[in-house]
């Protein structure tokens, strides 16, 4: 059950073109946060409706309302489970991540590591967590969270070699002439013009990456490892009946997804400050 | 021959393209000695871009020899025997003006305390000090050109390759960078190899002006201007600088014209 | 103006012979170390801080090579030609390239309706950014609810179309639950490709007057390829695990995904079987990709601004 | 009323008689269920009046009586516990009409000589189990035992063995009739043969406080009563499973294969080998036919599980149920009805199983 | 007042950056007839392209009112009733070079038949027949400023905004699109707003000429030519020709020079 685990984006590191352009409005900026929050409330509003007023709505889906009073009233084991499946998740962002930069510098370096690499790269993006997990727990025990932190790891390599190798691949011509035409060293070239511009799509294949190593985190509880964790607790929950409980452990889990994604968008927003015009 | 800055045998060079083969540059024999100001002037789409990008051994020549300072073009890149200022001012957009303007010297080790005099000194001369602290995308084109120019300065080479600098700049900064070039040039004794398409421009600042011709692009005349060391406002009004800013315009005509007064 | 050698299409096809050989090497490689590994490795693997007599502590950092942890290659290889299930079932390659092509078709539907629902999201949050500040942090929620909680949601609801009279046959589920996973890439695709002309290109057609459609028709749209492509082929890598992911979730017969947890369970006595369906939803996720990233070889005019190392 | 032979049911009847149901499995299709697939592929349902009945068999997240409330099918089969604590979390009110294993065939598999012979040497060890609603029995025979979860560590078992066989956790839960026999179709390495039952310690729940009833045959309690179509329906499918079942005892081999062939083409599915699909078929008769009348929910056994579902805390510290289900959690009317009615037609609905040897091969091929 | 193409009535420019603000334009007025040909000239950065960008209403004014042909900036745009030319060329990297010229007219539903005569029309027109199936990355610099002005031409707008269009071109190039632009700007009676930093060329195009000064913005200089309808390359070897390039010389540097034969 892979879910997004290989969603990675076609980096965005420049986003949109600085202000409005004609024609546009300038919104103010407090919208870019009540806008969401309407949204949140059309959402849950539309769900208590079809859940408690039209009653028509399977029974697996519970009301929001009941949700979060399991969700208070359990806060005690979810967060238990919550820092299970938060600390395997980061072990294999951090590690996936590391593994990815490493990787995606050779590939960059030598065309021969990247057509090696290519070919791997694409079969792990593809590869399900239903089958790579059973596979992870026979190899290295099913005792210890070791396999859930590699399926996370896994989902975090990806997206952050695919967009660091393209980061590093964004430089434009004129600016690596102009390193070329100073004699920069490889090193050089690389602090200076490469690193900076790959810079924003490091920082947005993270800000992909954080969100599928909890999902996969999560995910990878189902098949194996201690019965522990947010998703051990939803499979359990959620097939004994208690539906409401169960998506308290999903709220939970997106609890962790977002602020996962806070931490990371927060420092892409750093780093792109200023990115290649 | 090791006074030679540039030496060019036979240099040709053929971009293959979906349509067929464009010819760009075909036989062409060039040489700039030591400290020799050359100017390569020719209608748009000659190729002098790309001779400039072959000197600075940024494309390979896909015929001839090419030999910088008497060694290899890739050498002499290496060795950092040239600077160069592009057609597009190419700034890093990330740094600021003070850091652009910086990084050849950055990248060759110069310590923080010179380079900062010394970037200090460049935005001096190209008027930007009061906006060493600004970004790229906040300056005006001719801004932008003008920090291209100071950077391509600052390591002080031995050549200075430089596609259309003062292009964006209005007469008066064109002037006063003309005479502040021709200055820097003779002090440091710099080759200097300077794509214009300004006849006067070219006239005032060179020794010898190459004039090209297109489809091929290739080399159809070269022109002394002898007009000595002296390079000052007097040059600009004197009878020998009409002189050879005439001739200039007949090589590139192909045909004897007398006028005066406009670009 | 990079360098370029000879023919540009002669070297495009060299280049293209030459990436497939260092894969194919890569591939080697991967095969080569495994049974490397598998020669040299602990048969039980490596633990550190193991306690006496505690079964499953400490942590290994070599990892078992015995024949349930790592079947040889060529055991792989064998038990493809050997039938699925015992008795006279067909070979397992048949039945996986069967369960495959079953899942095929479903993700190809999902990938539809997921590029449809994506491009329309994309679309309105990129026209009116008050709706992307509204919907993109849910549209990134949403891909952090896990399955497990959502596939049976999706079941239940297509169950009562189909009982109230509508025909919703089981697999649109699962075509439906792969979307939820292929709608993403293409959503975020759109925005950010949407927006990506440079300023100077939209001065321009600003200065026609060009209105909303004709700027997205000839600006917007030609300018989001670079984005676009690589959005539509995770998004059929996805469409495909998630096909996968419902298929076991709500055990939709005939794919590959039911195969997979299916064999799994005879892993510890016929340890090689369940690869045959792992390297069968590989082969599926890198045919789904491959088939999208074809698109791109039409539209190469419109990377001419994409510069590559 | 009028459930007679096949053709003339509803004489007397204000109603017309169902002739399409569902039913909903609660894993694929395996001997497990052999006598669902025995009575389709015999004719039994046609016998009873039924013309179509789509067995459905269950993925990963698919719960049998979430699928029988909210009406996607009309009979469901899932383990009594899993159905109780639906019921107490849900309010919603199902009937077991008829249990169809008779005995828990849960085991708990330890390797000879790591001392684990029961429930209470279960202290410190780490205790595999599938979860997902699987885990009750070892939460109540350990409560039984005055064990929690805070006394042992439990690890979550994939689909395999592997885990105990690697000794990542130091008892696996199996089920007699699949799990069980998984480990005995792998080849030891010391010994170059297959694993033989000596090699382990093996406890059963059943012989434990633990014990719970499983496979039973579920039907929704409100539709019982309001509707005596569906009421009449429930009766003639228990009389045609009840035949599928003793089909099934008195052929085993013939009902394996029946439930392999209808596996892997109808079914599309990719069921472990002929061997262990008859191992298969053989233990679970052995849960199902101990003597009594088939299908009977003995009360003794149906309060052993309320008793264990009250007691076990999970590792969460949740209890499974806090309160007695209602008395429609249970009903022998249908059942004694259907038996009623084939004693009639001259069956005979009781018995022993009379095991034969089953001899697993390496895989179960 | 309704023969006005442009009217700008003390119109400011302020941009807001992190270290402060920076007052790009102040107090601009200006006064453009219709079929006025206006060139805009002064040193770098004095808000020559800032002052284009608010007409096309690319930008909005600070402060003071715009209007184009007695209209909003915005309404004119949305009209249709100028073409402009960006100082960089701005070309979509996709689009072959006709199709580039193109584009305007496609956008404004011209029928296909009368759209390929048009741009092979312009294309002839800046020499570029040759290279209309070429991409833009495949030109050299001039040549794509080039495909920028033709493409700013094909719609015949009654208002064309140009930003040194002319910058990159040589001087053959540059002559004959001069002339060119007057005898289109006379024929279409076009209005022209033209920046350029060479003060022949803004003589010889314009009307008037309007001289502006940095930090901050503003107009200090607006001389007319006064040199008539006729445009030829007798005109640039008059005395009245000339003596307005002296006059706006000394306009821009605020002293009187004579001088000639230099750009
Ligand atoms: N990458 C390329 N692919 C194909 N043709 C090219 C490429 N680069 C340059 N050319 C062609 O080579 C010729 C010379 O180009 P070059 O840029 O050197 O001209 P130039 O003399 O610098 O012109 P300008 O004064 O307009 O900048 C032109 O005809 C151009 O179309
Ligand atoms: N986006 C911006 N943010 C901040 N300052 C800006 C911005 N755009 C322009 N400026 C400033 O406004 C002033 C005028 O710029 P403008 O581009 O109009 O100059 P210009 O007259 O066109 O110069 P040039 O001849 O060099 O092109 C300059 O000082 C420039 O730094
Ligand atoms: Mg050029
Ligand atoms: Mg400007």
């Amino acid at each position: 059950m892979t879910d997004a685990a290989t969603t990675m984006l076609p980096a965005p590191p420049t986003g949109r073109a600085p202000g409005p352009g004609p024609g546009e409005r300038e919104l103010p900026g407090w919208l870019r946060w009540v806008a969401p929050i309407v949204v949140g409330i059309l959402i849950l509003a539309v769900w208590i409706f079809w859940v408690d007023v039209l009653g028509t709505a399977p029974r697996m889906l519970p009301s929001p309302i009941a949700i979060a009073e399991e969700f208070v009233r359990r806060f005690p084991i979810i967060l238990d489970d919550m820092k299970i499946t938060a600390t395997n998740a980061l072990i294999g962002l951090v590690v996936g991540s590391l593994l990815a930069l490493l990787f995606a510098g050779l590939a960059a370096a030598a065309r021969p590591v990247d057509g090696m690499l290519a070919p791997l790269v694409s079969a792990l993006a593809v590869i399900p967590i239903v089958a790579v997990t059973p596979i992870l727990n026979t190899m290295f025990g099913a005792s210890s969270q070791f396999g859930r932190q590699a399926v996370a790891t896994i989902a975090a390599f990806i997206p952050v070699f695919v967009n660091v190798l393209r980061g590093l691949r964004q430089t434009r011509p004129v600016h690596r002439d102009l390193l070329r035409s100073s004699a920069a060293s490889g090193f050089q070239t690389f602090r200076v013009l490469t690193l900076p511009t790959a810079l924003p799509y490091l920082m947005t294949g993270l800000r992909i990456a954080s969100s599928l190593a909890v999902i996969a985190a999560l995910v990878a509880e189902y098949f194996g490892g201690p019965a522990d964790g947010i998703g051990t607790a939803i499979a359990t929950y959620a097939k004994s009946g208690r539906a409401a409980l169960a998506w308290a452990y999903v709220l939970g889990g997106i609890i962790i997804g977002l602020v996962f994604f806070l931490v990371t968008t927060l420092l892409e927003r750093l780093a792109t400050r200023r990115s290649p015009a | 021959m090791m006074d030679l800055a540039v030496h060019a045998a036979g240099v040709g060079k053929v971009f293959p393209t979906k349509t067929g083969e464009v010819v760009a540059l075909t036989e062409v024999d060039l040489e700039v000695a030591a400290g020799e100001f050359v100017s390569l002037i020719g209608p748009s789409g000659c190729g002098k871009s790309t001779l400039l990008r072959l000197i600075a051994d940024l494309d390979q020549a896909t015929s001839g020899t090419l030999e910088i300072f008497g060694k290899p073009a890739k050498r002499a890149r290496i060795d950092q025997d040239y600077g160069i200022a592009f057609q597009q001012a190419g700034l890093l957009p990330w740094r600021t003006v003070a850091a652009n303007i910086g990084l050849p010297l950055e990248l060759h080790g110069t310590s923080k305390a010179e380079r900062s005099t010394r970037i200090a000194e460049l935005a001096e001369l190209v008027g930007l000090s009061d906006f060493v602290d600004r970004y790229p995308d906040q300056l005006s084109g001719g801004m932008q050109q003008r920090v291209a120019i100071a950077r391509a300065l600052a390591a002080q080479p031995r050549l200075l390759l430089m596609d259309e600098p003062f292009g964006a700049l209005d007469e008066m900064t064109r002037e006063r960078l003309q005479s502040e070039l021709t200055r820097i040039a003779a002090e440091t004794s710099a080759a200097v190899v300077f794509v214009t398409h300004s006849i006067p421009e070219a006239v005032f600042l060179s020794d010898r002006v190459v004039v090209m011709s297109p489809r091929p692009g290739r080399i159809t005349d070269v022109i002394e201007t002898g007009l000595g060391e002296q390079r000052d406002e007097a040059l600009r009004e004197s009878a020998a600088f009409f002189d050879r800013v005439t001739a200039v315009r007949e090589a590139l005509h192909g045909s004897p014209v007398v006028r005066a007064g406009e670009s | 103006m990079r360098p370029i050698g000879w023919s540009a299409r002669r070297q495009g096809e060299l280049r293209g012979w030459i990436a497939a050989g260092w894969g194919a090497l890569g591939v080697l490689a991967v095969l080569v170390l495994w049974e490397l590994y598998k020669f040299l490795g602990p048969s039980d693997g490596f633990v550190i801080g193991a306690v006496a007599g505690e079964s499953g502590s400490g942590v290994m950092i070599l990892p078992r090579t015995h024949d349930r942890a790592m079947p040889h290659v060529w055991d792989m290889v064998a038990r493809l030609f050997a039938p699925t299930s015992g008795g006279d079932t067909p070979p397992l390659w048949v039945s996986v390239a069967g369960a495959a092509l079953v899942t095929l078709g479903i993700a190809a539907v999902g990938w539809l309706i997921g590029v449809a629902v994506g491009a329309v999201l994309g679309l309105v949050m990129q026209r009116w950014r008050l709706l992307e500040w509204g919907l993109l942090p849910w549209i990134v929620v949403s891909q952090i609810v896990p399955l497990i909680a959502f596939a049976p949601v999706v079941n239940a609801i297509g169950n009562q179309i189909d009982r109230g009279g509508g025909s919703w046959p089981q697999w649109l589920s699962v075509a439906v639950i792969a979307s939820y996973l292929a709608f993403f890439p293409v959503a975020v695709g759109v925005l950010r490709g949407l927006g990506s002309p440079d300023r100077i290109h939209l001065d321009l057609m600003n200065s026609y007057a060009a209105g909303y459609w004709p700027t997205l028709l000839r600006l917007r749209l030609p300018a989001a390829v670079p984005h676009l492509l690589p959005a539509l082929r995770l998004a059929a890598a996805n469409a495909v695990l998630g096909a996968v992911v419902a298929e076991v979730s709500i055990g939709m017969r005939g794919g590959i995904g039911r195969m997979l947890i299916q064999l799994a369970g005879q892993a510890s006595s016929d340890p090689a079987a369940p690869w045959g369906p792992t390297f069968g939803s590989i082969a599926l996720g890198l045919i789904a990709a491959g088939s999208v990233a074809l698109i791109g070889l039409g539209l190469a005019n419109y990377r001419r601004g994409e510069a590559t190392a | 009323s009028g459930s007679g032979d096949s053709g003339d049911s509803g004489d007397d009847a204000d109603f017309e008689p169902l002739s399409s149901i569902k039913l909903q499995l609660q894993w694929l299709p395996q001997a497990q269920f052999a006598g669902y697939y025995v009575a389709q592929e015999k004719g039994y349902f046609e016998e009873e009046g039924f013309d179509d009945v789509e067995i459905v068999p269950s993925g990963g997240d698919i719960v049998p009586q979430d699928a029988l409330v909210a009406g996607d099918v009309d009979f469901a089969i899932a383990w009594v516990p899993k159905v109780l604590g639906t019921l107490e979390a849900t309010g919603v009110e199902l009937t077991d009409i008829a249990q169809v294993f008779q005995k828990s065939g849960t085991l708990q598999v330890a390797w000879k000589g790591d001392g684990i012979t029961s429930v209470s040497d279960f202290e410190g060890k780490r205790i595999g189990s599938w979860g997902f609603g699987n885990e009750w029995e070892i939460f109540a025979a350990m409560a039984a035992e005055d064990l929690d979860s805070t006394s042992v560590s439990i690890t979550t078992q994939d689909f395999s063995m592997n885990a105990l066989l690697d000794r990542d956790v130091d008892a696996a839960q199996a089920m007699t009739y699949n799990e069980w026999a998984q480990i005995l179709e792998v080849v030891n390495p010391e010994t170059g043969e297959l694993y033989q039952p000596e090699d382990f310690d093996v406890i059963s729940y059943e012989e434990t406080e633990g014990a719970m009833l499983q496979d039973a045959i579920w039907a929704d309690t409100q539709r019982l009563e309001d509707d005596p179509a569906y009421a009449d329906a429930a009766v003639r499918f228990l009389k045609a499973v009840t035949k599928g079942w003793i089909y099934a005892r008195d052929n085993p081999e013939e009902a394996a294969t029946i439930v392999y062939d209808i596996a892997s083409n109808a079914e599309a599915a990719f069921p472990v080998g002929p061997v262990h699909q008859l191992w298969q078929m053989n233990e679970v008769n052995k849960l199902i036919w101990t003597g009594a009348d088939f299908g009977l929910v003995d009360e003794a056994a149906w309060d052993k599980t309320v008793a264990g579902a009250l007691s076990a805390k999970n590792q969460d510290d949740l209890e499974l149920i806090t309160t007695e289900p209602a008395d429609s959690a249970y009903s022998n009317e249908y059942i004694e009805k259907a038996l009623a009615e084939l004693k009639d037609e001259g069956v005979e609905v009781a018995g022993e199983y009379t095991p034969i040897d089953v001899t697993l091969t390496e895989g179960g091929q």
